[in-house]
């Protein structure tokens, strides 16, 4: 750790633009069959150049507002910071359209992919709430989207494939390998390959061969940039000791971070325990990226579980890997009981009842509150990435 | 020049079209039989895949096979063990696997441990030409040639680059998509073949879809040969014992050696 | 009709404040047991103090920004406009936290009771929107929530039983009657008589005695002024030709009515054909309040019938009532098959997936673009009162 | 004055206390029977409810009972042609219904109706004195007395108010609650009795709750009478017989003639 001052100093400005080849660090890249290189590198000519556009962004700026409920409200849970001892802050991306932060990355591909004359949208999805979101945006914008699902994730997450189609969306149900979100995300893949030139892969979390990561989290961005004008407001201090997020893939907490990258804010991720690739993975290369990935010692790559569908991925997103190794954010984990208490307890306080995958970084609150890692009288935000409408039936089974 | 490559380009400028058969490691307890009967029926490579938990990059026949190979125990040292057993056979092996196994210990102990093993090939589909400067370094580091991919998306002066940094041949995949068998070879692979030899004179090999003699003769019009794989997993996945493979690969031969019979 | 002009002319500016006891022309007033009648008048003058009280608007007013997300967006409907030849506005109520309209009045309840130093909260809910955000607010204020519940809803509802549940409320299933929300209304009167002086009331509609229909529309009226700012933004004629939204006791009508009152707006009510109180209702007394209601020739109440449960309800709060006779609103119905009809067509044009109450205001749109009563390239505003998440597993069963 | 009121003045002026028998109209087919049983048990009114969908102020006796006659088929006018039928005692008959079956063809018409019917007092426990006026006219043109409700958290002037504007008698609920049996009698109940007769010298009875002979003992004490519902309903839809009514009914007679016994 006595390296970790000298890294931090010699650092790029953490979460600035990728380096070359979409590097963050050691991790990033782009190991994605030659097949996909074109088409990745037209993604990223078309969104450098569509976000250096200020007649996109507006554009993308005006439909986050007007279709997606943007600015989302910072709400001071002042129950259970009075119970906890320290000032937490809830930024409430349960309260976006289709019920969480996966609808600000799927309007930002999407009018991306019209901007390129694509005219379907392909995407994988675990518990169904990216495909959701990018059957939303499809809809909206007249193009036409297949969602790659696991069909295990099929026969579980009936409610939200129903939706999907009920959008206008095909959901393509994966039989391979553990026919989970790992195996959709490659089965999109493997599709896509095929129809680079008409279809835009829309990738679901700040992973994925670059400019994806740094793609979404731009996307994402405003998750961190809403919150930290809301905290400069909310705040004596303007901004927080601490921004918590929970990390999947690690989409929301990337953009919370980048809001924040900047700041003295101390930066954590938590992760799932039996999905924690920032925490417990080794790197590795993985769907296009190369990070830190949960897998043995030959390199197999190791099944995910947790009790959030949207935490059950086996890597993360090279940012965080490179935010970890720079020692600029750190990554815990939680337990799947840990979660359903935080979750009831924040539900019961606050009358907010959060996705599991949100309830992820509640439970790290509640637990590190008061301890050296989270001081009592800490402002802390926390990035409350969904609502907990699609987790019922789960908590139903386990409460 | 490596001993792929040499031989490769050997057999090649000899006027013999070329012929690599592909098997994954550890699809059955006497894989190595097949490759074995691959060498029989005479084939000038052999691939031997290394199977991957997620092979982004294969149909359902090559992930079938590998998500097989893997239930049976195969792992990547075990895979190469066998290998090893094969140093009697005067056919060059090239060994495919995925980015991450490669990566997993760093190429260099990865390819030392192919060298080691009787390799004298790599070939990693998800490493494309700008990923690969370590693992290029470190294969040229140990002997082994590492074959890159080109498809038929690939812009012009990328192929160029390609065909250049490519060691062994350059391996030409036919159709924008996934491993697997097809009906035909599309008009973009023969093309793509084409624009190679333009580029360099590497051998080219064909691969992807390629399924029964008359394809492959067709693919060597324009190519200088052709890599066979999930037509073949496809026969051992639904139980083909090795001597069945090998007369399937026998008739593929002698339709290269003969394309007019 | 010819009477309308002049009957117009001499009301009382339409959705001021009401009449003496409460009354909306003939109807509203306090119905109630004499057990309850200073529990109400209680009420009023609570209500009447708390909304002459800047400070009290102030909290209501952040409450339900920082923690409701207001002001919900107005999304135009920019492919079904072009489809159906209409300038079609929709005002997102499904946005809102908890997933529809109904938090903006239970949040201004609460914090009343609150003040009147009430420690529970009493609610009715026939699918659970209303009781889930009771829950929501007393979980929030620190108050406990006890939810009537008709039995077979409570079978029919099981994940918003549990969401209330979760959120500390105390769900009691209602035997009585025809076991759903009429019922559970009536219960929740009956238990209100017997602790009245620690248990507020917290009516989910605009109906119940004085001054409940008055106090709720206010609490609701923030979608109609909301709306009306933003179609001043929107459009160039400021103000849309026809406002519209769906009717069940008629609190999300009521609210955006209240907006656009004073304009020249038409404003259209548009109710289940087997709930239609104002449509098709004739007057009657019933749960505290005189107005229409579906009954039979000897005023025995008859039971509604919706595919969408927050529109079953036999009547219609009294100032609907009030606002027919006037003719200053028209209250239209249509049938379940152009309800699911609608909430597709929404779903696969806009990226909105409404609650099956909301897509009635769609439906009739529908139908009516184009016709006399809709002229093509009329402006509408519509209210999409709150989200189809909760109606789903309903969608499942008849598409 | 009319002749509801003038029978219980005199009664009680007379030191009777006075006993007043609840029967949902239409609960079996022979359900006038009861209300003779009922004066043959020294009744001196009877009232009888005319079944409503939804009864707000009952508790589960009298729901159940209202939707036991509803399915039945029993209706208004069915349950008024019954009472018409109990002319011949000599017993003031009073109707309890809800608002909306007084409002459906409007109070004038309902109140003409009692009238017609022999009925000569209403009560209307949705009805509190405010929006009174309408009915009252109406039950005062056709002689009907409407008597009004008067609960334990109603104010000393409201108190005031509806003791002076209640026709027939005052009813005073016992507790804050629904109709219903219960195991003991508040203090609030005989409190607020007594609040009324200090307020007005017309009869009060107490109603809600009444269930033995003791508790109307105990209600007696400050009221002029009671009311018995929910404890003879209790045992009708259990499939007492008018007899044993009457003898449930007899037992609480004497006990209110003779308190010491
Ligand atoms: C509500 C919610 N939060 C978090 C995640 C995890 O994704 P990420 O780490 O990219 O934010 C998901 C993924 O489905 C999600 O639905
Ligand atoms: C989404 C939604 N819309 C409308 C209604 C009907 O209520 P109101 O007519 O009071 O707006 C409900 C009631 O539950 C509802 O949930």
């Amino acid at each position: 750790m006595m390296g970790d001052v000298a890294t931090r100093a010699a650092a790029p400005r953490a979460m600035g633009v990728p380096g070359e080849r979409g590097r963050f660090g050691d991790h990033g890249g782009r190991y994605v069959p030659e097949s996909l290189v074109e088409a990745c590198r037209e993604v990223e000519e078309a969104f450098r150049e569509a976000w250096a556009d200020p007649g996109f962004r507006g554009e993308l700026a005006t439909l986050l507002a007007v279709h997606a409920g943007r600015p989302t409200p910072l709400t001071p849970a002042w129950r259970l910071s009075a119970e906890l001892g320290v000032t937490l802050l809830l930024k409430r991306e349960d309260l976006a359209h289709t019920g969480s932060h996966k609808i600000n990355n799927v309007l930002g591909q999407a009018l991306l992919a019209a901007r390129m004359g694509r005219t379907r949208l392909i995407a994988e999805t675990g518990a169904g709430q990216h495909g959701v979101a990018t059957a939303t945006a499809a809809a909206l914008l007249g193009l036409e989207a297949t969602v790659f699902m696991g069909e295990r994730d099929v026969e579980r997450q009936a409610l939200n494939v129903f939706r999907m189609r009920m959008l206008g969306a095909e959901v393509v149900p994966v039989r391979a390998g553990t026919r989970t979100l790992k195996d959709a995300t490659s089965e999109a893949m493997r599709h896509w390959v095929g129809v680079a030139g008409s279809a835009h892969y829309c990738v679901g979390s700040v992973i994925g061969p670059s400019p994806y990561p740094y793609m979404v989290r731009e996307f994402q961005r405003v998750i961190g940039d809403e919150a930290r004008r809301q905290c400069a407001a909310a705040l004596p201090s303007a901004v927080p000791d601490h921004v918590v997020a929970c990390v999947g893939g690690g989409s929301n907490a990337a953009g919370t971070f980048a809001g924040f990258a900047d700041t003295p804010a101390r930066l954590w991720g938590v992760e799932a325990e039996g999905g924690a690739g920032a925490a417990l993975g080794r790197p590795g290369v993985l769907h296009g990226f190369r990070s830190l990935f949960l897998q043995d010692d030959d390199g197999q790559i190791r099944e995910a579980h947790s009790i959030a569908a949207g935490l059950d991925y086996p890597g993360v997103g090279p940012e965080h890997a490179h935010l970890r190794d720079l020692g600029r954010a750190r990554y815990v984990t939680v337990d799947d009981g840990e979660v359903t208490a935080a979750a009831v307890r924040l539900a019961r306080a606050e009358g907010i009842v959060p996705a599991l995958e949100s309830a992820h970084a509640v439970a790290w609150v509640i637990r590190a509150a008061g301890s050296g890692e989270l001081p009592a009288g800490s402002t802390v935000l926390l990035t409350l990435s969904g609502r907990g409408d699609k987790d019922v039936a789960t908590l139903m089974e386990v409460l | 020049m490596n001993a792929l490559e040499t031989r490769l380009r050997a057999r090649r400028d000899a006027g013999r079209k070329l012929l690599m058969p592909y098997v994954t490691g550890g699809i059955t307890p006497d894989w190595t039989e097949y490759a074995r009967a691959f060498a029989a029926a005479g084939a000038d490579a052999i691939e031997i895949g290394v199977p991957f938990s997620d092979p982004t990059l294969d149909g359902v026949t090559i992930q079938e096979a590998s998500h097989a190979a893997l239930t049976r125990g195969a792992t990547p040292r075990g895979v190469l063990a066998g290998l090893a057993g094969l140093a009697d056979l005067d056919v060059p092996l090239v060994v495919s696997t995925y980015c991450n196994l490669v990566f997993r210990d760093g190429p260099w102990a990865f390819c030392a441990a192919l060298r080691e093993a009787g390799a004298s090939g790599l070939i990693v589909p998800d490493l494309p030409v700008d990923e690969a400067d370590e693992a290029a370094d470190a294969a040229a580091g140990a002997g082994v040639d590492l074959a890159l991919l080109a498809s038929p998306a690939t812009p012009a002066p990328r192929l160029a680059e390609i065909s250049r940094r490519s060691r062994g041949f350059v391996y030409a995949v036919s159709l924008m998509g996934t491993t697997g068998t097809r009906s035909a070879l599309g008009p973009a692979a023969t093309a793509l073949a084409g624009r190679i030899t333009g580029l360099s004179d590497r051998p080219v090999l064909l691969g992807f879809g390629i399924s029964t003699p008359g394809q492959a003769v067709e693919a060597a019009r324009r190519a200088d040969g052709v890599v066979v794989g999930a037509a073949i997993m496809r026969r051992v996945l639904a139980g083909a014992r090795p001597d069945e493979i090998g007369a399937f690969l026998t008739a593929m031969r002698e339709a290269l050696d003969d394309p007019g019979a």
